[in-house]
This record gives structure tokens, C-alpha cells and sequence, in this order.
């Protein structure tokens, strides 16, 4: 096996361990928020063994660095240490969720099957910041103009929920 | 290649990491001292030999070395022991991509000095500054301790906000040279600027007596808004004086670190040098030219000294020629951080936070947009 | 590309070697004496009369947010800066366009007091 | 290069992990955060798609990279103002448990 398939295979065994770190851990929420952090990370690696470099930085950037500490500020502002789970009947919902789950992961297992073509050599500068950003701002435009609408409307919904009672 | 690799890395951290961060503690405690009227550290010795002070690094380490390793009741242990580890890292990795040389070539083999030469290597440097938010919140968490978690939110906030105006500040750069990659901007740089130039714009011609006149291409004199804000957000981002409020002896004791004790707290410490040094390297690459020498540019070194020594000899001379510039603009952007760092008193914390979100950010995004224009202006 | 990786890839591993055994080092060498009253949290020689675990005001989640926001207002930045030259004016009327909201978001902070410490 | 099947299963997998996250926990923080993951895998899989279509050097098909993009932006959107509704739910109630959020207002 050559050296990239077996980082990809490091990483994914790292970001499932941590994705379930992260929904399996109910005593402390910010440790389950760090296994996301992993999550991320790991996900950013495998990024970068698909050859999408920017996007690779980008997720580091946005959501190692900028999303998961968000969730932290807000678990550690609010002082959210242990996670209550109600009483009664938590073994029925648990079930019934493992139960949905492995359907849904057969179904979606079945969706792609084999008969993907061969992987490709990818062409030059793919992945790489010249070829996005000409699409981005010629075919695309209009997605990133609406990408900054989006942006306003959380600051001022954001800033009109959480300000709300202060004043 | 590999082994070629492994070796050019080693000695990136072992020589310049671990040889300069040592260093660095001494020359701030000689510079404190000049600016103080002391003497500075000057005790430390081996068999009365004290070289200038030079031991005090290594008795500094020994001592670190060897102190008891002090965890807090209550403290989470395992993101205790995890937080060191995450600040430092993150400042060692970061020196990857700094550029110490430019490429040269010795017949067929080329060598790069530089570790990994990625095309946006200053997004690397962004993305593992972001990683760095984490070690300062994990330690001010896990500690148990009230002014541990104050030190360790203020000193997150803090971070977040200067990565912000870390990004924009540099996005003019990326405009005059194209490019996200280390090396090809101290590449566009190795040439000079005519300063007088723009007067073509309008359809004028230059004098030749002012077409003499002649600036290195250097980041700096094409971006020196953002020069200034790219200083001061990489110095806010590195939480040492005038922006230590995460620290704050007198209101906070010592921030987020202060639970920590021996070689823990070293790493703390030790990352705050290290990145002084990150610091110094991508200010001066970007802005300052890295390696290359002022009027005096790759080829004509190796044109002109290769045409009575030999190209081989030529290309050595200039490899060394060029990380020795590298590195005098390194000391000297060391030294200028450690000149503001002894100068200028501490900021209240919300004129640090003022300072980014009402002043810098702005003047960042203004600076994008009148750059483009005047640019595409000039250019057409 | 992938080669671009390597060099990074070997920096990691040193620095964590690096990194881990200056710990490992200070464990070993370090002496071992705990006893109550040095473990305790240090509060300048008091006891710990409050807890850390409270809350704490929300003007730090309010900066983490526009964090958030602008962070990812400077990812379509660097696309956009490194091939400017080449989209030229229409490009530069699509980057103005987009900022102007987030100018508008940031204007609006401001003056709702979103920004004051 | 690993066969493309393998990061699509990869995908699935942690969205499953975080759909299961979203249907058991209660708490609304973690909620979140299993949400973000299941974002994350369908992230993967555009990476995923895109690296079999790559298009060509001249005519580069990035869709995939592009819609990972605004999934990014989409959820730093989506991120901020979850945890400005929790803020005030908090104010509100003094809990993120979910069980409790029941009322349509208050």
C-alpha cells in the first residue's frame, strides 16, 4: 500500500474514534467538544490527501479555529460541565437511534456501491487558490454575494439574541 | 530525498529553534537591563567563566528541568498535562515554511532552504495560529483556578480578534505580489523599485536622474499601513507586553499559566520566545525581503562572482550570503519587538480589544479596498 | 503537491518528539512530594472562596461571534486577492459588493454597543 | 490513492455518528455540535465527488470545493445565531436541556 492510503486510513480511524468521543461523552461537554476539534483536524488531513489544499486550510481555519472555539466560549461561559439526561425510557430512544442509524448507514453505503470510475490524475493547479477564486468571482458571484448577506443576517440576529436582555 | 528532508528539518529546529529560543531569553534580559541602567544577567558560571551571561539559558533549562511538577486539586489532569504541549507545538511547526534561503541550483541539484515550501504558505501560518487559541483556553479550563480561567478567556479573546486583523492586514500583500507562497514573494522582492515610476501613470516620462532613484522591492514600501498592522497584530497574537493583559502580573497573577510549574511552564515560556522569533521571520520575509540583499540581486551575485571564481563557489557564496541577510533581518526585527516590548506600558484590556475590532479591523478592510483600485488603476 | 507535505509532515513529528521529551525529561528528573496544602489552587495564600466554575459576561461569546463572521469574510478574501490582477474591475465590484454588508454588520455592532468592554 | 468508495464510507459513518448524536442528546450545545458533524461528512463527500470529477486544467469543475465553501459559510451562520438562541434560552430557562424547551414562545 502506498504511503497516502495509509495516512487516509490513520486519519478516518482518528476522526471516527473522535466523533464518537464527541457524541458518546456526556460527562463533560468540553472535552466533547475538543474530540471535534480532532474531528477536524483529521478531516483537514484527509483534505489534503484528496488534494483540496485551500479547502484543507480553510476548514483548519474556520472550523478547528473559529466554530469549535465559539462552543467553547459559550460551554465555558455558561458553565455547562455535565450534560443531564432525563430519566426513564433513555434505553428505548438509544436503541431506537442505533437501530435508525445502521439503516440509514446501509442505505447510504448501498447509494454509492461499487462502480465509481478510477480515480483520476488531477489536472494542474487543482485544489490550489487561482482556479477557485476565478470561479468563485466570475461563474459564482451571485453564491458569494449571498454568502455576505448571510453573514450580516447572523451578526444582527446574533446580536439581537444575545443582547436581548442585557440592556 | 526523504533523508534530505528529514536532515534540512532538523536542523531548522534544532539549530535555529532550540539554539536561537535559549538565546533569546538572554538578549531580553541584556536589552531590559541597557534600557534599565543595570547590568543584566551576568552571574551564572562555569568555574567562574560567566561569558556575558550567556549560561544563564542553560541554567534557566537546567533549573526548569528539574523543579516538581505541581498539578491543582480539582484541576482536569489530562487537559492540564495536553495544554503545554498545544501551545508549543504550533510555534515550532510554524517554522516549516519560513523561507532561511531562496533556490538555488548546483548543476542539476536544487536545493530549497526551506522545509516545506507549500503554494499558501502564509495560510499555513493562520491556520496553526488558530490552533494556538486552544492551548491558552485548555490551561486557563483545566487549572481549577479563578484567575487561571479569567487569564485564559482573555487571553483567547484576544487571539481570535488579532487573527482576524492578521488575515486582512496582509491581504494588500497578496495583491501586489499574486501570490500566497513564502518563497515567490521574497523572489518578487529580490528586485528594486523605481520610485519615481509613477509618474509613466500619467503619461509623463522620467528624467533619467530620477530614474537612478531606487528603492528595494520590499513588502514595506508598497504596504507600510499594513506593515504596521501586521506587526502589531502578530505582537498581540503572541500576548506578550504592551498586550499581556492575559497575564497581567498585578490583576491576574500570572493568566492562564499560572498552575503550572517545572518544564510545563517552560513550554509556555519557551513558546512565547519561539514565537518572537516566528514572528521576526515572516514579518521580515513578507515585508522586509527575507533573504534577499537590498540592489543586489540572485543572479548578478552569482553572474558577477561566478565569472572569475566559478559558478559552484558563487552559488555557496551566495547561499551564505543570502541566510546571513535572513538572519540580520531577523535580529534586528527581534530586537525592534523587544525595543516596543521595554518601551511601551501595558494596555487596559479593552483598549487592546478597541484597539482590533474599532481601529484595525477598518483600517484593514480600507486598506484591501484602496489598494485594488489604486492598482488597478496604475496597472490598467 | 503531495511532496509539499513531507517537510511538514516531518516538522510535526520532530516538533512533537521534541516537544514530549523535554516533558518526559522534567518527569523524570523532577522530585515528587505532594501534600494537600500544595496542591491547592493558588489564590495569593487564601483559600478558594469561589469556584471558577461560573459564569462569566457574554461580551466574550459577542467577540467570538463576529470572529466567526469576519473569519470567514477573510477566506473569500485570499481567493480573490491572489488573482485580482486577473479579474480585474468586475472583480473588485463583486469584493466591494461584499463587503459592504459586513461593513453594514460591523457599523451595526458598533453602534449598538456590541463592541464596548 | 484511496478508492473513492472508501472516503464516501468514511462519510457516511460520521454522518450516521452525528445523526445519532442530534436524535439522543439533550443537550442543546451538543446538539449543535453533532449537527456540525453531519455538515463535516457531507463536506467529505463534495471533496470526495469533486476529486473523481476534477475536470481539466483549462475548464477546472470545482462545484464540489465551491459548495464545501459556502457549507463553511452556512455554518458559521447557522453556528452564531444557535448559540445566540441559546444564550437567551439560558437566560430564560437556566438550562440547554431540550426536554424543557417545549413552548413555541415565552
Amino acid at each position: 500500500m502506498e504511503v497516502s492510503a495509509i495516512l487516509f486510513y490513520i486519519f478516518a480511524v482518528m476522526a471516527v474514534v473522535s466523533a464518537l468521543g464527541m457524541v458518546l461523552n456526556v460527562r463533560n461537554t468540553v472535552a466533547a467538544s475538543l474530540s471535534l476539534v480532532v474531528t477536524m483536524i483529521a478531516l483537514a488531513a484527509i483534505y489534503v490527501l484528496l488534494e483540496a489544499y485551500l479547502i484543507a486550510v480553510i476548514q483548519i481555519m474556520v472550523y478547528a479555529g473559529a466554530i469549535v472555539v465559539l462552543f467553547l466560549f459559550v460551554i465555558m461561559l455558561l458553565n455547562l460541565r455535565e450534560d443531564d439526561f432525563a430519566p426513564g425510557r433513555q434505553w428505548l430512544v438509544k436503541f431506537g437511534a442505533g437501530l435508525l442509524g445502521v439503516f440509514v448507514l446501509i442505505q447510504l453505503l448501498k447509494l454509492v456501491g461499487p462502480g465509481l470510475p478510477e480515480v483520476p490524475v488531477v489536472p494542474e493547479g487543482y485544489g490550489g487558490y487561482r482556479q477557485l477564486g476565478i470561479l468563485l468571482y466570475t461563474d459564482y458571484v451571485l453564491l458569494v454575494e449571498m454568502a455576505s448577506l448571510l453573514l450580516l443576517s447572523a451578526i444582527v440576529g446574533a446580536l439581537i439574541l444575545a443582547k436581548r436582555n442585557i440592556d | 530525498m526523504p533523508i534530505e528532508e528529514i536532515c534540512k528539518t532538523l536542523f531548522i529546529i534544532l539549530v535555529i529553534v532550540a539554539g536561537l529560543a535559549p538565546i533569546i531569553t538572554w538578549i531580553e534580559r541584556k536589552q531590559s537591563a541597557l534600557m534599565q541602567d543595570r547590568i543584566g544577567a551576568n552571574r551564572a558560571d562555569i568555574g567562574g567563566i560567566t561569558v556575558l551571561g550567556l549560561l544563564h539559558p542553560m541554567a534557566d533549562v537546567l533549573k526548569l528541568m528539574t523543579k516538581e511538577d505541581v498539578v491543582p486539586q480539582g484541576a482536569n489532569r489530562m487537559m492540564h498535562m495536553l495544554a503545554p504541549l498545544i501551545a508549543a507545538l504550533p510555534a515550532i511547526i510554524a517554522f516549516g515554511v519560513i523561507p532561511w534561503g531562496g533556490i538555488y541550483s548546483f548543476g542539476d541539484t536544487t536545493i530549497k532552504m526551506v522545509a516545506a515550501d507549500p503554494d499558501w504558505g502564509l495560510l499555513y501560518i493562520f491556520a496553526i495560529g488558530s490552533i494556538a487559541t486552544y492551548g491558552a483556553i485548555m490551561a486557563g479550563w483545566a487549572s481549577n483556578n479563578n484567575w487561571s480561567l479569567l487569564g485564559g478567556l482573555r487571553a483567547s479573546a484576544q487571539m481570535i480578534s488579532y487573527e482576524v486583523t492578521l488575515g486582512l492586514s496582509v491581504v494588500g500583500i497578496f495583491m501586489v505580489f499574486e501570490t500566497l507562497k513564502l518563497t515567490d514573494m521574497v523572489m518578487a522582492q529580490d528586485t528594486t523599485l523605481r520610485v519615481f515610476g509613477f509618474i509613466e501613470v500619467f503619461g509623463g516620462t522620467v528624467p533619467a536622474f530620477l530614474d537612478w532613484v531606487r528603492l528595494p522591492a520590499w513588502g514595506i514600501f508598497y504596504q507600510p499601513l499594513g506593515f504596521v498592522m501586521f506587526l502589531t497584530a502578530m505582537m498581540a497574537e503572541n500576548k506578550r507586553p504592551p498586550f499581556d493583559a492575559p497575564e497581567g502580573e498585578s490583576e491576574l497573577i500570572a493568566g492562564y499559566f499560572l498552575e503550572y510549574s517545572g518544564m510545563r511552564f517552560g513550554l509556555f515560556y519557551m513558546s512565547e520566545f519561539i514565537e518572537v522569533i516566528v514572528i521576526a521571520g515572516v514579518v521580515s520575509t513578507i515585508f522586509l525581503g527575507g533573504w534577499a540583499i537590498p540592489f543586489l540581486d540572485q543572479a548578478t551575485i552569482i553572474g558577477g562572482i561566478g565569472s572569475f571564481m566559478g559558478e559552484g563557489f558563487a552559488t555557496g557564496l551566495c547561499v551564505i550570503l543570502h541566510f546571513m541577510t535572513f538572519m540580520l533581518k531577523l535580529i534586528v526585527m527581534i530586537w525592534l519587538q523587544m525595543l516596543l516590548r521595554w518601551t511601551l506600558p501595558r494596555f487596559r484590556y479593552d483598549q487592546v480589544m478597541n484597539l482590533c475590532w474599532k481601529g484595525l479591523l477598518p483600517l484593514s478592510i480600507a486598506n484591501i479596498l484602496i489598494t485594488g483600485a489604486v492598482m488597478l488603476l496604475v496597472r490598467g | 503537491m503531495l511532496a509539499d507535505f513531507t517537510g511538514i509532515l516531518v516538522i510535526l513529528i520532530v516538533g512533537i518528539v521534541l516537544v514530549c521529551g523535554m516533558l518526559g525529561v522534567h518527569l523524570l528528573l523532577g522530585p515528587r512530594r505532594e501534600f494537600s496544602e500544595k496542591q491547592e489552587p493558588f489564590e495569593c495564600g487564601e483559600k478558594q472562596i469561589v469556584s471558577p466554575r461560573q459564569r462569566y459576561a457574554v461580551k466574550f461569546y459577542m467577540v467570538a461571534i463576529l470572529f466567526v463572521i469576519f473569519d470567514v469574510e477573510a477566506i473569500f478574501f485570499y481567493p480573490w486577492a491572489a488573482v485580482f490582477a486577473e479579474l480585474s474591475w468586475f472583480g473588485y465590484w463583486a469584493i466591494l459588493v461584499f463587503t459592504l454588508p459586513l461593513a453594514v454588520g460591523l457599523l451595526y455592532e458598533w453602534l449598538k454597543g456590541g463592541l464596548e468592554w | 490513492m484511496v478508492p473513492i468508495e472508501h472516503v464516501i464510507g468514511l462519510s457516511s459513518i460520521l454522518f450516521v455518528i452525528g445523526m445519532i448524536g442530534a436524535a439522543t442528546r439533550r443537550n442543546l450545545i451538543v446538539v449543535l455540535m453533532s449537527i456540525e458533524l453531519m455538515l463535516n461528512a457531507v463536506n467529505l463527500a463534495f471533496i470526495g465527488f469533486n476529486r473523481l470529477w476534477p475536470g481539466t486544467a483549462e475548464a477546472p469543475a470545482l462545484d464540489g470545493q465551491i459548495f464545501v465553501l459556502m457549507v463553511i459559510t452556512v455554518a458559521a451562520a447557522e453556528v452564531a445565531v444557535g448559540l445566540g438562541i441559546i444564550i437567551s434560552m439560558i437566560r430564560n430557562r437556566d438550562s440547554v436541556n431540550l426536554e424543557e424547551v417545549s413552548l413555541l414562545r415565552w
